[in-house]
């Protein structure tokens, strides 16, 4: 079972990582500057601004992606099993059953592009 | 002990860890975090149990996908800290926790007296996840196909609400 | 289980084998990358420490460690350090999944006065049957990386960037997903090493029953030939994953000073860019398994290299390991005319404006791949019936 | 059964209890949460707990009916996921809020 290599190599990275960052901490000289410590405006102080817009454009983005990704999911058990349905005969049915899914992918994206939810400007 | 059992242990108290995380941090963006890596610990537990193709699904859609929309829209909403992260009221929050704890005591009763005559099945009798995911497939395309082709429609369906939802101003009364 | 001691060591220094070789091929791409980039723009590129400038990577890293240890003080502290830490986890696992090289077998042997019973050793960190779906799964991860550096620094451009780079990468694995299916389809499984093992061989296939070899008996049996179009779309979809020019949007320093990694410097800076190299790598042995053979020679069989190899060699173990370090070296250098091309095409092609990219990835690439997927589906229907 | 045979001989019961300890973990977040977006994580945990006694019943009964319905079930919480995170994010826009209380206004 090569569950066991996962964890190992995952925990064995973060240390690493955390490592790292230690060596990293150690070194370079320590001037304390006020300035130095805000976020990075170019050089101009920074405006506080609290009220972050929502931008709908990427919510709704990460929306379509699960949509589609799940249909692109169904495919995968289709296509490993595909040539062992067409050997066996039974081809076109799950040919045609696939297209009919296919079909339906394909007017939901033709649907978001005509309605314009696939605009980014 | 086996290294299945170790594997068991570790998995299943990391992946409860996060799950009451989840429930007791105000951040709603380490809750997130959190399920997050809940949901990994339950995909590998998947794997303890030979479903490797449902792992990988899990990972890709629950982990990657739906996770990554949440914390998506938890920064985009810029929530740090919630001023009240509970329901009020300590007699009605009271009353609930011991529902909840009902609740788990029976199912855990449940399947306590009822264990020996659930199924045990031999390792030898589980099938190769190579043929495993086969079948799957074979199943999926052959018993469940109505179900299959219904879901292509219902995720239409799911596309066209949403955006129809992302549109609306957010206002029920009015009108333009 | 049936794995002893020497076994399980063995595994695990393999692992860590694997990381190590993928930490430390980045100084020399980075060096390839600058001297590559000096010489398409016909500049010098770093040439003054050591010869040919080689010891520039040392010096980076001198310099690296002299960094003043930093934090923005609006940042969130916990996301801000663990991001780094996490930046090199999904790259390596995913490249740990892919087989470098044909598997290793050691015969019995005595040591320490105890048999060892006779092992097999793959050449590649794990193998697993559905080593696409885990590969697509554990890579799609990596958002999370950059959206915990662009919360954690709590800075508006790093915050931007992260949501760019995250909203890029959801995109456009759509479209590499789907021209995954083609192969998928053609291989009929999701083992990476079953997929290989097909690829062996003069180019040949069957169609309406029909056997077709080549007429050319040199044409290997790669995937390129079955699926262009497939190949194409993965490989293009891999550089936005990636985050590479021409899709690093995420990046775009004239609008977005360095993206989710702003607020980052020194060691903290070069996890993050060893991660985007770590993509970039799994991209490239992803693309060499697909379509390129694996570690397969074109024109020389398994056979004729390991007899061979036991010829130049005494024992059988020996041999073995003999064979699978030659065909690593044919492995290693299909990846690395694919990290080649990376480079070339940074120094080559310019930025996308934001709205092209997002076009480019639903309106063409994703349609293109649906259409590669329907093809495909009629063409072995049509071949296997 | 010792204490030691039930650490060391994991069974389907061990799966049982830790998908009904995450299915009532996510149950408490959803009673006891004021926010609607950790509402539906929690939503998603208990369907994730309901996942894994699908496994675990396919896994040890050796039938794959069981791994069927979690490809369904996964599809079906996704979008669940999506549809309720495009209504927060509607609430969200009129209200600047996404705590509950807020969802009494939706009336008439």
């Amino acid at each position: 079972m090569p569950l066991g290599g996962i964890i190992f190599l995952a925990v064995f990275i973060a240390i690493f990582g955390a490592l790292m960052l230690f060596l990293g901490s150690r070194g370079g000289t320590r001037v304390y500057d006020p300035v130095k410590f805000e976020p990075y405006e170019c050089g101009v102080p920074a405006q506080d601004k609290k009220d972050t817009k929502i931008s709908v454009k990427f919510y709704l983005t990460a929306i379509l992606f699960i949509i589609f990704d799940i249909e692109i999911i169904f495919m995968y058990p289709w296509a490993t099993t595909f040539k062992d349905f067409v050997k066996s005969g039974n081809g076109l049915f799950v040919l045609i059953s696939m297209f009919v899914f296919i079909a339906i992918f394909i007017f939901g994206l033709f649907w978001e592009v005509k309605s314009k939810a696939l605009e980014w400007d | 002990m086996t290294p299945d059992a170790i594997l068991f242990w570790i998995l299943a108290v990391v992946t409860v860890v996060s799950a009451i995380t989840v429930v007791l941090i105000t951040n709603p963006i380490y809750s997130a975090l959190a399920l997050a890596m809940a949901m990994i610990g339950i995909s590998a537990l998947f794997v303890t149990l030979n479903a490797y193709f449902i792992a990988g699904v899990q990972l890709i859609v629950y982990a990657g996908a739906v996770m990554v929309l949440f914390v998506m829209v938890l920064m985009l909403f810029d929530l740090r800290h919630e001023l009240q992260a509970f329901t009020r009221g300590k007699i009605s929050g009271a009353v609930k926790i011991a529902c909840v704890g009902m609740l788990a005591g029976l199912v855990v009763g449940a399947i306590y007296m009822s264990s020996s005559s659930l199924i045990h099945a031999s390792a030898a009798e589980t099938m190769s996840s190579v043929d495993a995911t086969k079948q799957l497939g074979k199943l999926l395309f052959t018993q469940y196909l109505f179900g299959f082709e219904a879901l292509g429609v219902l995720l239409l369906v799911v596309a066209v609400g949403c955006v129809a939802l992302a549109r609306s101003k957010g206002g029920t009364h009015e009108h333009h | 289980m049936g794995h002893d001691a020497f076994q399980i060591t063995i595994n695990c220094l393999k692992l860590v084998v694997i990381f190590l070789m993928m930490v430390q091929a980045v100084p020399i791409l980075v060096w390839l990358e600058r001297r590559g980039s000096g010489f398409i723009q016909n500049r010098l590129g770093p040439n003054r420490v050591g010869p040919l400038g080689l010891m520039q990577l040392l010096a980076d890293a001198a310099k690296f460690l002299m960094k003043e240890e930093f934090f923005p003080e609006t940042g969130v502290k916990l996301l801000y350090y663990a991001a780094p830490a996490a930046a090199l986890i999904p790259g390596t696992l995913a490249f740990c999944a892919i087989p470098l090289s044909t598997p290793v077998h050691i015969e019995a042997f005595e040591w320490l006065g105890q048999s060892w019973g006779p092992y097999t050793f793959l050449f590649q960190g794990f193998d697993i049957n559905v080593g696409i779906v885990y590969i697509l799964g554990i890579s799609s991860l990596a958002a999370y990386v950059i959206l915990m550096a662009g919360w954690g620094s709590g800075s508006k451009y790093s915050l931007m960037g992260a949501l760019r780079a995250s909203a890029q990468i959801i995109s456009y694995e759509l479209a590499l997903g789907l021209s995954i299916v083609g192969v998928i389809l053609m291989y009929g499984t999701f083992n990476l090493t079953e997929m290989i093992n097909q690829q062996q061989g003069p180019l040949n296939f069957q169609f309406w029953g029909h056997t077709i070899s080549s007429t050319v008996s040199w044409l290997p049996n790669w995937g390129i030939f079955y699926q262009p179009l497939g190949a194409i779309i993965f490989f293009a979809a891999t550089f936005a994953e990636s985050n590479r020019l021409p899709f690093d949007l995420a990046e775009g320093e004239a609008e977005l000073v360095a993206g989710f990694h702003t607020e980052y410097g020194g060691f903290k800076m070069l996890l993050f860019f060893i991660g985007e190299y770590g993509h970039m790598m799994v991209a490239s042995g992803l693309m060499v398994a697909f379509f390129f053979g694996g570690w397969s020679i074109p024109g020389v069989s398994f056979d004729q290299v390991s007899s061979w190899a036991s010829g130049a060699t005494s024992s059988s173990s020996l041999a073995s390991i003999f064979t699978s370090l030659i065909f690593f070296v044919s492995f290693f250098v299909k990846l690395a005319v694919f990290m080649w091309i990376f480079i070339q095409v940074r120094w080559t092609l310019p930025r996308f404006r934001y709205d092209q990219l997002m076009d480019l990835g639903w309106k063409t690439m994703l349609p293109w791949a649906l259409a590669n997927t329907i093809l495909s589906a009629l063409f072995i229907f049509v071949a296997h019936s | 059964m010792s204490i030691t045979e039930m650490i060391t001989d994991v069974g389907l019961d061990h799966y049982l209890i830790l998908s009904a300890i995450l299915f009532v973990t996510g149950m408490a977040g959803v009673l006891l949460r004021k926010n609607a977006i950790v509402l539906l994580m929690s939503l998603e945990l208990m369907l994730n707990a309901v996942n894994l006694t699908f496994v675990a019943f396919s896994h040890y009964g050796g039938k794959l009916e069981g791994q069927v319905m979690v490809f369904f079930v996964m599809t079906i919480a996704a979008a669940e996921a999506s549809v309720g995170l495009a209504l927060i994010v509607s609430i969200f826009k009129r209200f600047r809020e996404v705590n509950i209380r807020f969802f009494e206004h939706l009336k008439g």
